[in-house]
Parts: C-alpha cells; structure tokens; sequence
C-alpha cells in the first residue's frame, strides 16, 4: 500500500526461502516458481513411481497435489517406495504418502483419494487438476487415465518400470499424441509382467519417477521444446543406457483423440483390457 | 545385407534372453519388413510365437522402431529394410 | 538342526518378505540379496544426492551405510533434499538422513559421521565400507574422495548435478581409471558454479542420485559387465536426452593410480584445488 | 567440410548459450582439433576465453569428445577432425 517499490511477484518470504535455489535456475526464475506454486497436479499410484513424483513435485513446490491409490502400505512395498515407512503399514498409502509430504512441505495442500480410479471416478477427480501424472501398475488404469486426460484435455506424465527397465513418455501435450495413438489396442493378457512377478528395483523406479517429476515441471513452467511429447524414453538400467526416440504424432484416426473419436466418454476398460484396474487381481476371467 | 535387431521390455526373454541380434542375408539387397519379422519368428524364437507376431504383424503392445524412430512415420510394417538398418521391438512396460 | 531341508541361503523371514520383489529380480535373485544384505557403502554427502543414494541403497538392504556430512539442515535444502523434513531444520544432515532411514528400513544400520571428510579423517572413515559413493558438492572433495579411494582400493560411484544437468561415472573399478586419470588438473576456479550460485532441480538430483544406488548395487551384486566404468552418463533434463560415452581406460601415468604414483598418501586438497571442502565457502583466498 | 560442436556442463553459455554448432570450413578436407579449438575461441567466444582456452588447449576440467568417445583414445588434441564429425566439449559438473 504505502510501499514504494512493487515487487513483480507473488511470492511470499517462506517461498523465497525455501526454493531459492530452484528459482535462481534457468529457464525457471521468478516468473516459473510463481507458475509451480499456483499449480494443480493429480499422481495416480502412490507405490514406486508415485513416490519419487510426489515427494520431487511438492518439494518442488505445487499448489496443490492429488494422489490416488486404493491400496494399503505393506513391508514389501518398502524396498520401493520410499515415500512410506515401516510404522505405516496398513495405512492407505495415499495418506502415508500424504503424511510423508506434509512433513517436508507444509506449504502444499495434499488431497487424498483412497479409492481405485475406476470410469465411474477419474473424471470427477481429474477436473480438479492441470496435470495428471500415470504412476499406475496396470494396463487398464493406464488405458482409463488416457482416456480421462483427453476427454478433458489434460496433458499426462506417463511413466513405467518393470525389473531393470524403464519408459517415459509426455501424452495429449500441444497436440502430440495419446497413448491410444501409439498403442490402439491393449496388449494380450499373457504378454504383460507384473512387478509382483517380475520384480523390479528401486532405483529403476526412482529414476523413472524423477523424470516424470521433472516433465510436470516443465510443463508447468511452459518449457514447451523440452517436454518429452511425441518422444519416448527407453531406459535399460543394467546397461546403464538410455535412448530418447521419436514417435509418431496424433492419430487423426485415434478413437480417442482423433477427427472422428469413437470413444466420447469412459468405457469399462478392465472389459477393454481383460484385466483388472489393479496389479495384485489376476485377469478379470479369474474373479470367478 | 545384415540388419541389427534391438529387443527390450522383455521381448528379449523370447530371443535367447539376447538384446542385439545381428542378422545377415547374403542374397538379399533389401527384404520387407513383415519377412524380417516372420523369419525371426520362425527362425530365432522358438516357442510361444503368439508373444510376437499376431496375425501376421507384430502383437499389440509392441512399438517398433525403424534407426530409432516410430515404424509409423516410415509405412509400418510395409517398410522395407535395408543393408545396417537397425530394427528395435519394445514391448511396453506397465508396472510401478 | 533337524530340519530335512537345508536352506540355501542366509536370509531371515524378514529379509525374504521385504525384499521379495527384489530378489525375484534378473540377475539379482536370492544370491544378489545375500550379497546386499552384507554390503558396507559409504556415502559422502547428505545432501541432494546423498538423499536419494541413501535411501534407495538403505531400502535395498546394504548391512550397514555410512552417512558423511558436516551441515545442518535449512529450509532451502528442501526442495531437492528429499530425505530430511521441515523439523529437521537445524539437526546435522547426516543425522536427519540417518532418522529418515531408520523409519523406512530398521535393519540397516546406519553410522554418521558429522564432520568434513579431509585427509584427515577420510582414511579412517572409509576403511570400514567396502564401495564409496561421492554425493559431495565441491572440487576439493571429489579430488579427496577419489585419491582415498584408489589408496584403499575401493569402487567409487561418482554422480553429479548443476541446474539441469547430471553426469555419473564409476572410478577405481575392476581396473578401470580414477577420476584423475581422466581430469590430472582440477579446474581453473573461476569456472566452476555451485548449485548455491547456479541453482539445481530436485528431480535432477533424483535421477542422478537413484542412477548412483544403482550402480552401486550393480557393483554389490557382481553385476560386472553393466557397471559404468570406463564410460560416463550425461544427461540433460532440459531436453530429456542421455548419453553414454566411452572414456579412457586407467591412465598408466596417472598421478595416483598409475605405474608410478607420485601421490601416495593424501595431500591438502583445499590448495591443490584452491578451493575449500565445502560448497558454501568461497575460495581458499577468501578465508583471509 | 562440416562439423557439429556440441556443448554442455554450462559451457554454452559462452558460446551464445547454443548447446550445438555447426561450423563449415568450405575450404578444407579436414582440420586439426587444436585448430578447431582456436577457432572457436577467437570466432565464436566472444569473451572470457580463459574460460575455454588455457596454454593452447581446453582449460582443465573439460572433457572432449571425438564422435561421443573421448578423445585421449584418438590422440587428444593433435586428433584431425574430418568431415562431419561431432566434436564434445563437456565442462565437469561438481554440484550435488
Ligand atoms: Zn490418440
Ligand atoms: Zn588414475
């Protein structure tokens, strides 16, 4: 009010504080804090990959950060997720994530959902959001946030990891591509290997959710070049290779996101997948 | 000609557990991509043929890249190979 | 004693249920987790990839993990640091990791060491640890570390970080060079910026930190063929593109790990490098 | 010829903050990297060329690439650069 110099920013003194170090980076500045901490982001699975995308999203500074899981915290998520800890086994992992959150960051405003993101619920969820982020374990999740995204024109992190592998790749950004472009149809039920079977290493995990993290902050910082659409990232731990290859654009036949989708709202995608919205369920044949 | 063939996401484990297969034809100056995938089924995978090829083309869920960029922006599966091409099948990933 | 069954392997109940997804992971299975669980790592720094090295390397079950860190925690550290919390602001970092860690696996033992890693103490310290991962912030540091390293003849896991970049190596491994091979003279120390000057991004700090544990775990698992020796990873978060160069092999006439080493006990690395064992500090000039 | 420089580590932000180049000389088949190096200096760095050059040679603490392989395996400095080829400059990172 009676101030005579205005400051060009809304950042408060905690804030400056707090993320001096990330603000003086390039290509984020002053101007990029202001946009992550007005931001709205939703990570769907909080175990190995949702972990490290919470935990390097809030510290990062988002306003507010939606995290979606059903399941509960169990010992032999722990070599993983490091998001939770011993003393919140059989906690629903949405609110030991959540915990583990408010203990570095107080300053963001975490909302849980304790429930499977199913047709019935994503897209009430999701609305709330700018971005979703796919830390899921499942084909048909993976299938049903794609949809949700693009019915509601939200870009999507997608991010999975499977053993010593990883892949990253940014969908339904600027025009690029969905997952249903590239992957029309959902993968037989026999060729798809869990964590629980396969296994998978923690570091794996971390390296693909840092980067799923790291694709959310450009977007929200409209570092638009560098965002990872229309480009995958192939991650082979034991080698210690990656490669950055080029995929094809949006599909003007997607049933999705093309001219003339067929698909106009959420469909039954565990019917779609022939699986269930959960790694732990068999294939959906095996409910009987 | 000789071509290199990348696999990951697993699809290694129906190969010999092998990521680069180096693949030669000594009578041929090119060969269609679909024969390239056919003559790996039926020369290099031994069993469980339906983990790769379905109906006659690479199962769902399988990206293939072509020098490492989508089939998809070089005609798919009617793209013809040629000598040092590198051919990449990657089966996606969907754990975390 | 009376059992028909004799159990090829040493691991308890516990260890079998926590790391269950681990050791049903290629080419770590029971044998690697048995390695793991008798490992000693020694990580230096606390910092933003000290806390993603540890945890990771805590949660994949290394027997015991030495923390080196002399700061104390502040709030600017938050965004990257993942591994300490708002009411840790104030307690020695190596501490506050040491707490995170006990929280999340109770079955490591974790020692701390709050005090500058110099020529003094490094000897002493590492001795006890069978692979050393450089997590510091300075040049004078990663001099000090390596040449420790190659006296003792451990593996060193090196990962750096500024703004948006990273890049990781393996010194002193199976014959391969040390960080002096490749870099005799430390830089002039007008080029280098700290991430106090230039800023650094959590997620990149991620990435390059859970790519440190997994190298290290590569090492502990015998994993020989993939280890990043002789080769260095450079990565570029802005444009989402990794590289994995060749490098020199052992450099013969290396001043430490050469035929004839003229090093053959620490130095002072504050004079050698002109610079101080701290990332806060300025020059060695600039203590006057 | 032509010659793709690539910079990183921060060490584009002396060269106009582009992190890739690409140099012609019309005049000649190939050139020496000490050359190349001088070249730079004096044409593309405007400034502060204690920053990239010190005795005729990258400053310490900057690792060259000669087609992404470093290149004390191809001579170091006294390596030809030829035709296309990609040369690396890549100043070490210390931060963590
Ligand atoms: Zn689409
Ligand atoms: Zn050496």
């Amino acid at each position: 009010m009676s101030a005579v110099y205005i400051k060009d920013h809304s950042l408060n003194s905690n804030e400056i504080e707090r993320y001096s170090r990330q603000l003086i980076t390039p290509d984020i500045g002053v101007q990029g804090q202001m946009k992550l901490c007005a931001s709205r982001v939703l990570v769907v699975g909080a175990g190995g990959l949702g972990c490290p995308v919470a935990l390097y999203l809030a510290t990062a500074g988002v306003s507010v950060l939606g995290i979606v899981d059903y399941d509960t915290v169990e010992i032999s998520n722990l070599h993983r997720q490091i998001g939770h800890q011993e003393s919140s086994t059989g906690v629903p992992k949405a609110v030991s994530l959540a915990n583990t959150i408010k203990s570095i960051n107080s300053l963001v405003t975490v909302n849980t959902y304790e429930t499977t993101f199913t047709s019935e619920t994503a897209m009430d969820i999701i609305k709330n959001y700018d971005i979703v982020v796919d830390a899921s374990d499942n084909v048909a999740t993976r299938y049903l946030i794609n949809d949700a995204c693009v019915l509601s024109k939200k870009p999507l992190v997608s991010g999975s990891a499977l053993k010593w592998e990883g892949q990253v790749t940014v969908y339904n950004y600027e025009n690029g591509p969905c997952y249903r472009c590239i992957f029309p149809t959902p993968p037989p039920v026999d060729t798809v290997t869990k964590c629980s079977d396969g296994g998978v290493l923690g570091p794996i995990v971390g390296v693909i959710g840092s980067l799923q993290a790291l694709e959310t902050i450009k977007i929200i910082t409209n570092n638009k070049e560098g965002v990872l659409s229309g480009r995958l990232l192939i991650y082979d731990g034991m080698s210690a290779v990656f490669r950055t290859v080029r995929i094809r654009g949006r599909q003007p036949h997607c049933s999705v996101c093309g001219d003339n989708p067929t698909v106009t709202q959420l469909i039954d995608y565990t019917e779609f997948c022939r699986s269930n919205y959960s790694e732990a369920a068999g294939k959906v044949d095996d409910r009987v | 000609m000789k071509v290199t063939v990348d696999l990951s996401g697993g699809l290694e484990l129906l190969f010999d557990k092998k990521k680069v297969h180096q693949i030669e034809f000594s009578d041929k100056n090119e060969i269609p991509l679909r024969e390239l995938i056919l003559y790996m089924r039926d020369n290099l995978l031994k069993e469980r043929a339906e983990l790769f090829v379905v109906d006659n083309t690479v199962r769902p869920g399988i990206l293939v890249l072509i020098n490492d960029a989508d089939w998809e922006l070089f005609g798919g599966i009617e793209y013809n190979v040629e000598d040092k091409d590198t051919i990449t099948f990657i089966s996606t990933l969907h754990g975390g």
